[in-house]
């Protein structure tokens, strides 16, 4: 490239108070490609970049450098300049000779000689300068939501009405999430299953939301905008087509002492069962586990009796392929197994706290089926061991959050306040009873948050007791809990009727196999990565895929639906166009010379490396080489520092760009 | 090479007995392997023009397998065929080769750059003593004084992870470290001595790339140090760009080469290069307990990170 | 020594003795600033009501760098080394190693501890092992009443297990004496060249 | 007698206590492992561990005495069978600690003077019983069953604590006493103090402090409808067997609670010789249970 | 000009952090020695060893790299993979005799405009007084080997190989 025009800008005094800027224009004028320079007092104002338009038109420039202010100020400005006068914005680079020359530096010979040098790198980096073309990528305008709780159920709604169809894929035989199993909501009290359910209705009910209960995500492949997500849909033993859901089959079922998993396994099921009254679809499913026909083979009542005939024993797993744009990951979370060995090694339990041997210590989630309406005592708050009526119960938060030792250093964020709610939902429920928290600090930030924990102390007459729990053992009838008050340095002992431990929230069990399908990070204790803490909360680093709700980290119900919400703005952002349009700073790998040693995909954080054959006319195989996705790269080029024959270049850093401004030095 | 030197000192002979039964072996493998169409053929070693001497040959019949030998002649790392060195060899399918415990190195390196699968390579492996310098006379035996450098100082003389290992390994003398001391003399001086040396060592480099060819781990389609727009390198034999061609080389193999030492050993100008690929070694494990090639890994040292490596260098 | 338990804390880089929580965290090999306060120890200690500080305030009395409280008073001397609150911490606080490495401080500026029969005790075991390699029930005891000056204490049960022969009136020297009684040595003269704490 | 005969074969490191006021833990555990067929050769010239009261005021003392102690066993073939829960805790604390700490390490190396060697398992007789031999042939050994006998079985501390150090069972829900005691056809009930402290380490400057801790101790298990306890510790035994009579004067409860070694109960099942168990040396003279239970 | 030698200091800079920081310090109007030029990449992770090596042979007297601190890379490990890269590169270079006090790493953020003024003085200072790098620009003026060795400790190690 050998005509290149150089436009030196004062910045009013900013640079020329410094820098001699006709010296550098007098000097840009002799270098090599330079055809045309020019200073003037304002570059970025309008007469400025007329200036610039008008001498590319008059002196057919090939290349522009402004040497002017910071890059990450004005190279969008001039960049747009240089289209507007028909040249590719990317052969237009600037000189930053104000942050990086005239403001820093006093002696004006020294900047005046500095900003010649750094107008001479640029228009070295110019001349070797390629035109670049925007890279579009098709996208696909549906969205895949993976989990059917309160996270996915808002996400996949947004999403639907505003036109676009929605995969939404759950694991269980319903959707409604742990939500679902609540009895009401702090701060309000409202019953969670009175605004849960119609949401779940809606869901069902919305022609552009495609629902595939009791289904998991086989794999995942493509990238932002097209996607192919293969669905595994589980048997469920019953034609969702043909069932009417009259239920007939869940009476005449006789297994029917199956502990129920929705009720914490305070009720029992049926082998054929929806997991609630309420339950969407309302389609039951066979637990082919304890069903008898599927144990020995001798039974069948569920389909002599069924109706419309849809009970079928023979129905086997289905795999169907969904193709989507983009991805929202609202899988939600699993509570702490306080046992004394909890699943996953890693982790150490409770024995002190004996749950699981002493029947009367509970987790939060089995009072909740406890205190609510639909729960299996019907909302009668009665202890597990003998059905009677508890008149001292006692909360212990912390239970798991905020245990280095026990390998979970967070915090799990709901506890204080769903502990607040219970010990008011008791007091409400037993009005002679006395409920007693245990607790470290109260954390509750949040609209009328702290207000909520104050009422349950100074209205609902809970007593707080600022101090962990050592142990819980039984005697006789009682549970023993022994802690202390540490405001008052003494040790506390309550023989109590019922116990409910605040157990920590973790994520799912498979969140990091769902992570490695989708290719996304996640954390060590499995909670999913978004982009970045502050500015991209709710995008994962893989671009196309969007979180929500508690697989990212623990939080109540409103910041679940307000995370839901925004994942799926998102997702409406990415819809809004028929084509992704990104900056065309991406690798690229020539195929020629690539010997496939994937250095590259090594390094790639993005995943955006990927194999490719090579074959010859009859389909041979000849070799395996590397294709930088320009729809995933993001442009760091570390391949390209990595790769030994740089085989895969960085448009607009490529190797001739720097290798020509380091030979000015 | 000093001649007189060589006789006068007092030798330490290296029993190679165990070469005998190696060959043996070799060759039976080969046979069976070949004969039950196992592989389609077999990468070793053959006797020499010169009696004593062996190259590499490359056999597809079984009746062949007689050729076969292993001695201390069998110098060369044989990785190099199943990627750059004859890529017809690789089109006939599926291939078994002979390595030495350094050789395997190399080869667990190129499985991790995916460059051929485990599954399509049979390794023979060959219990090694060790193996003759550059420039011994052929049919010497094996002593203090004809030992090749890297032999001297070798940890794998067994090579673990072999389909097949042959050959029994005879008691070893114990031998002074000779390129290790070199390294410490190297390390105690000070960086502009240090310059000096290396200098002097490669301003005799007239870039006949002979290090390159025989290199495992140098099997670009296209060199960097060839590239001509950008030029990364002076291409032309002089001072400059051979100082810029050994850095570059030196970077690009650390953490990947695992000192077969085959650069050294073809360098007609006996420049000290495994030298430097030595010295990358030992800090990639001080740095980060990398060792290159003692087992096929996903990602090299310098293709992974921990976000608590060191940093004391930086500010 | 007046009493400080509850005397106003003046906080200043000076008053916090930062020296000594590092002392600690070297002898004890735990942390101490880890420590958010749960209480879980002191609810589980079984000498809580023994002590003056619960122990998690003895934590917090290190992390305010509060030796002279700490040292002062008798929760260290009455800590039972039962590891319930270092099996307990959701911090991996050791706190037992704490008491330990408080004990040791105390020991070696010979103790500012009103628990002056724990230190006797302690002091006559180990004396016992420097001069007989074993502990000798009977001796231990005998020397502790007379040095504790009660004379008359557990009287009645001395007899009893003699007669049960529980206690051995006669005791052989061990072997390894001369061993025993140069690691005491070693240990010794390791400590006057600061060559351990 | 030769060695040979034996299933297994152990170092012994029987501890101070064993040879003065646990006694009879010597006699019985010598008695059944004879019977088991299971070789103790005791470590010549062993010396204290320093237990509490050398790791309370001086680690490295401790430590050393252990190590030191350790290098001794190193000379008898056989993994160290420990009797004391205090010893054991201290030698597995000491193999714990020098194995991860190497500053700890390298000065017990200066104090002992030689090189400390952790390689050797030290294990507790409970867990050999357990583990080593086998609840299995355990079973098979019993020649007279304990029928009827109601047991509470008591850890104490050191058995399990701290995490990660013992690691003989788990540290808060610990199984390992009760199924060895349940081979013996004993039943064992679910009480609430069995790893609650007695004070051992108070034994003898505040014997307050143990009369209240073994109390509380005894209560439970009164409350639970045992009719003696168990233990595998010496200086727990001290207090629940020595000290009872003076918890009942100060606390007007009866306890009449026997306090048995694992190796009497055991032994008397496998058929040793009652009088070779030191019964006669229990200060509560277990006698008259047994013999109500016909197992004299 | 006070100074008898200026050092030519050349800083690789990654885009998000350590330039940003650079303008933060000209915002701020911040005064440092002019010596300094400043090549800008997306990431420290495309800074390429041999960027350095051109660098140098072109007559850079020091060289800077600088990029986002761990943890804040805009491309969330670039610098981790670069941290790496040059932890090794500098040890060769060290090996080869190239005095590292030539070659400097930092962690300059988009908020440490003090630090990166702090740092390029420093740097000037030290390199003015060390001098010009000869070694590379040297060896372009040679057209082969000496053969000359004045250092007889070293005459005696070459002469072993």
């Amino acid at each position: 490239m050998s005509r290149i025009g150089v436009f030196i800008c004062h910045c009013g005094e900013n640079i020329s108070r410094t820098v001699d800027v006709e010296q550098v224009a007098q000097a840009a004028r002799q270098m090599v490609g330079v055809a045309y320079a020019c200073d003037y007092k304002y570059m970025c104002s309008d007469p400025g970049q007329t200036l610039l338009k008008k001498a590319v038109a008059e002196q057919r420039l090939e290349g522009i450098v402004v040497a002017a202010c910071s890059p990450r100020m004005h190279e969008k400005t001039f960049r747009n300049a240089a289209q507007g006068a028909g040249l590719n914005p990317f052969l237009c680079e600037m000189a930053n000779i104000r942050e990086h020359c005239s403001w820093v530096h006093d002696d004006r010979a020294e900047a005046t000689a500095k900003a010649t040098d750094i107008v001479r790198m640029l228009v070295e980096r110019v001349r070797k300068n390629k035109k670049l073309i925007p890279i579009t990528v098709p996208v696909t305008k549906r969205a895949l939501v993976i989990g059917g709780g309160i996270a996915g159920i808002q996400a996949a709604l947004d999403i639907a009405d505003c036109g676009h169809q929605v995969v939404l894929v759950e694991r269980e035989p319903s959707i409604g999430g742990h939500m679902a199993m609540l009895s009401e909501t702090f701060p309000t009290l409202d019953c969670s299953q009175c605004i849960m359910t119609p949401r779940m209705v809606d869901v069902v009910n919305h022609p552009n939301i495609i629902l595939h209960t009791y289904s998991e995500i086989e794999s995942v492949d493509g990238y932002i905008g097209n996607f192919s997500i293969t669905i595994k849909k589980k048997a469920r033993s019953v034609d969702m087509a043909k069932c009417t859901g009259c239920g007939v089959c869940m009476e005449k079922c006789p297994q029917k002492k199956i502990p129920n998993e929705f009720d914490k396994n305070l009720g029992f099921r049926p082998a054929i069962y929806v997991p609630f009254p309420q339950a969407v679809p309302n389609t039951p499913v066979i637990d082919r586990e304890h069903c008898t026909k599927f144990i020995n083979g001798k039974c069948g009542v569920c389909q002599k009796v069924c109706g419309p005939g849809a009970v079928d024993y023979e129905q086997q797993d289905q795999l169907v392929v969904e193709q989507v744009g983009a991805i929202v990951v609202a899988t939600g979370f699993k509570l702490y197994d306080i046992g004394e060995k909890p699943k996953g090694s890693a982790i150490k339990g409770y024995g002190e706290f004996g749950h699981g041997k002493i029947p009367d210590v509970i987790d939060g989630l089995t009072f909740e089926r406890l205190a609510s309406a639909s729960g299996p005592t019907g909302g009668k708050i009665v202890r597990p061991s003998d059905g009677k009526e508890p008149k001292q119960v006692v909360f212990v938060q912390c239970v798991g959050s905020r245990a280095r030792e026990k390998g979970i250093s967070y915090c799990s964020k709901v506890c204080c306040m769903y502990t607040a709610k219970h010990t008011m939902l008791y007091k409400h429920k037993v009005h002679d009873g006395q409920a007693y928290v245990f607790f470290m600090d109260a954390r509750t930030p949040g609209k009328s948050y702290d207000e909520f924990w104050r009422r349950a102390i100074e209205e609902e007459e809970a007593v707080y007791i600022r101090g962990m729990v050592s142990r819980v053992y039984q005697k006789g009838e009682k549970v023993v809990v022994m802690g202390s008050d540490i405001a008052v340095g003494v040790q506390v002992e309550i023989e109590a009727d019922l116990v409910v431990l605040a157990t920590a929230i973790q994520p799912r069990d498979g969140a990091d196999t769902l992570a490695q399908k989708l290719g996304i990070s996640y954390d060590k204790y499995h909670f999913y990565s978004e982009a970045h803490a502050k500015l991209r909360p709710v995008e994962c680093a893989t671009a196309g895929i969007y979180l929500a709700g508690a697989c990212q980290g623990p939080k109540d119900i409103p910041e679940t639906v307000a995370q839901a919400s925004a994942a799926a703005a998102k997702v409406m952002t990415l819809f809004s166009k028929d084509k992704l349009e990104r900056e065309p700073i991406v690798a690229r790998v020539n195929e020629k010379y690539c010997v496939g040693c994937f250095a590259c995909k090594k390094v790639c954080a993005y995943g955006a490396v990927e194999e490719k054959e090579i074959r010859d006319r009859q389909g041979n195989l000849i070799r395996v080489v590397a294709y930088v996705n320009p729809g995933v790269c993001s442009g760091c080029g570390t391949c390209q520092a990595t790769c030994p024959s740089k085989s895969v270049e960085l448009d607009g850093y490529t190797d001739e760009q720097v290798m020509a401004m380091l030979e000015t030095l | 090479m000093n001649k007189s030197s060589e006789k006068t000192k007092s030798t330490v002979t290296i029993d190679t007995s165990g070469y005998e039964v190696a060959t043996q072996e070799i060759r039976s493998e080969a046979k069976r392997l070949l004969t039950e169409k196992i592989v389609d053929a077999v990468v070793g070693y053959q006797g020499g023009r010169r009696g004593g001497s062996a190259v590499p040959v490359v056999i597809t019949d079984p009746d062949q397998a007689e050729k076969l030998v292993f001695s201390a002649a069998c110098v060369n790392n044989l990785s190099i065929y199943l990627t750059k060195a004859k890529k017809e060899i690789r089109a006939k399918g599926k291939l078994a080769v002979v390595a030495k415990g350094c050789d395997l190195r190399a080869l667990a390196g190129l499985m991790g750059e995916s460059q051929f699968k485990r599954e399509e390579v049979v390794i023979i492996g060959v219990t090694c003593a060790g193996v003759h310098r550059a420039g011994t006379q052929p049919g010497q035996p094996l002593t203090d004084s004809t030992i090749a450098k890297k032999c001297r100082e070798c940890s794998v003389h067994i090579p673990e992870g072999s389909d097949l290992i042959v050959g029994k390994l005879p008691p070893l003398p114990n031998l002074s470290p000779t390129e290790k001391e070199l390294m410490e003399k190297l390390d105690a001086m000070t960086p502009a001595l240090r310059w000096e040396f290396w200098k002097e060592q490669f301003t005799r480099c007239i870039r006949c790339l002979a290090c390159r060819q025989v290199c495992p781990f140098c099997y670009c389609e296209q060199c960097l140090c060839d590239r001509g727009r950008p030029q990364a390198v002076d291409t032309s034999p002089r001072p400059s760009g051979n100082m810029g061609w050994h850095i570059v080389r030196a970077m690009h193999l650390a953490g990947r080469c695992a000192g077969c030492a085959e650069c050294e050993r073809v360098c007609p100008m006996d420049i000290p290069l495994n030298l430097l690929n030595r010295k990358m070694a030992e800090e990639l494990k001080e740095l980060y307990h990398y060792e290159a090639g003692l087992k096929p890994v996903e990602k090299g040292p310098l293709t992974s990170y921990d976000e608590k490596d060191d940093q004391s260098f930086i500010k | 020594m007046k009493n400080i338990k509850n005397t106003k804390m003046e906080l200043s880089q000076e008053t916090m003795n930062v020296g000594f929580i590092k002392k600690v965290e070297t002898l004890s090999g735990s942390s101490v600033r880890r420590c958010f306060q749960c209480g879980k120890c002191s609810a589980g200690c079984p000498m809580r009501s023994f002590m003056d500080h619960p122990p998690n305030r003895i934590v917090r009395l290190i992390q305010l760098g509060q030796w002279e409280r700490v040292l002062a008073g008798r929760s260290i001397w009455y800590c039972a080394s039962c590891e319930t609150c270092s099996t307990r911490c959701p911090n991996k606080v050791d706190l037992a190693a704490i008491m330990d490495a408080l004990r040791k401080l105390s020991w070696d500026a010979d103790g500012p501890s009103k628990e002056s029969y724990v230190q006797l005790a302690n002091r006559l075991f180990i004396n016992n092992i420097k001069q007989y390699g074993r502990q000798y029930e009977m001796r231990l005891a005998a020397v502790f009443n007379v040095k504790s000056g009660q004379f008359l204490k557990d009287l009645m049960l001395g007899p009893k297990l003699l007669s049960k022969g529980k206690l051995k009136m006669f005791h052989s020297k061990n072997k390894n004496l001369a061993e025993i009684e140069k690691i005491f040595n070693r240990i010794e003269e390791m400590r006057k060249n600061g060559d351990a704490p | 007698m030769t060695a040979t005969k034996n299933v297994l074969n152990y170092s012994y490191y029987p501890g101070c206590s064993l040879h003065a006021s646990g006694k009879e833990y010597d006699e019985s555990a010598r008695g059944l492992f004879k019977a088991l067929k299971i070789g103790l050769q005791e470590v010549p010239d062993w010396f204290c561990c320093g237990a509490t009261p050398a790791h309370n005021v001086d680690e490295l003392l401790s430590l050393a005495l252990c190590a030191k102690n350790l290098e001794l066993a190193d000379k008898v073939e056989g993994d160290l069978a420990v009797a004391c829960a205090a010893c054991f805790s201290r030698l597995k604390t000491t193999q714990h600690k020098l194995g991860e700490n190497e500053v700890k390490r390298k000065q017990v190396e200066q104090a002992i003077d030689g090189k400390v060697s952790l390689n050797k398992p030290v294990k507790h007789l409970l867990e050999i019983l357990a583990r080593d031999f086998g609840l299995e042939n355990l079973r098979g050994a019993i020649k007279i069953p304990l029928t009827g006998l109601k047991i509470a079985t008591y850890y104490g501390c050191l058995l399990t604590r701290p995490p990660d150090v013992p690691q003989l069972d788990c540290v808060e829900a610990p199984t390992i006493m009760e199924t060895v005691v349940e081979t013996t056809g004993a039943e064992t009930v679910a009480w609430s103090h069995r790893m609650e402290c007695c004070g051992a380490n108070f034994t003898l400057s505040r014997p307050g402090v143990v009369l209240k801790l073994t109390g509380d101790i005894l209560a439970s298990a009164k409350r639970a409808g045992a009719d003696c306890l168990v233990v595998a510790c010496p200086l727990c035994h001290g207090n629940l067997d020595i000290r009872q009579k003076e918890i009942e004067e100060v606390t007007g409860e009866e306890y009449h609670m026997p306090v048995f070694y694992i190796t009497q109960l055991l032994a008397l099942a496998c058929g040793v010789n009652p009088t070779k168990l030191g019964f006669g040396s229990m200060i509560v003279s277990p006698n008259p249970l047994l013999k109500e239970k016909n197992l004299l | 000009m006070p100074h008898d030698f200026e050092p030519k200091i050349v800083a690789f800079v990654c885009t998000w952090c350590t330039y940003a920081g650079a303008d933060l310090a000209g915002t701020s109007r911040m005064l440092y020695p002019s010596n300094v030029r400043v090549v800008k990449f997306p990431c420290t992770g495309r800074i390429d060893p041999v960027f350095i090596l051109k660098a140098f042979q072109k007559g850079a007297d020091g060289i800077l790299v600088s990029g986002c601190h761990p943890g804040d890379c805009h491309y969330m490990a670039g610098n981790f993979h670069a941290r790496r890269r040059f932890a090794v590169f500098r040890k060769l270079l060290e090996f080869i005799g190239v005095d590292l006090n030539r070659l400097e790493f930092s962690w300059v953020s988009a908020a440490e405009g003090g630090k990166w003024v702090e740092i390029i003085t420093q740097m000037t200072e030290k390199i003015r007084a060390m001098g010009p790098l000869t070694q590379f620009t040297d060896l372009a003026d040679e057209e082969q080997w000496s053969g000359a060795l004045g250092n007889p400790e070293l005459k005696a190690v070459y002469d072993q190989v």
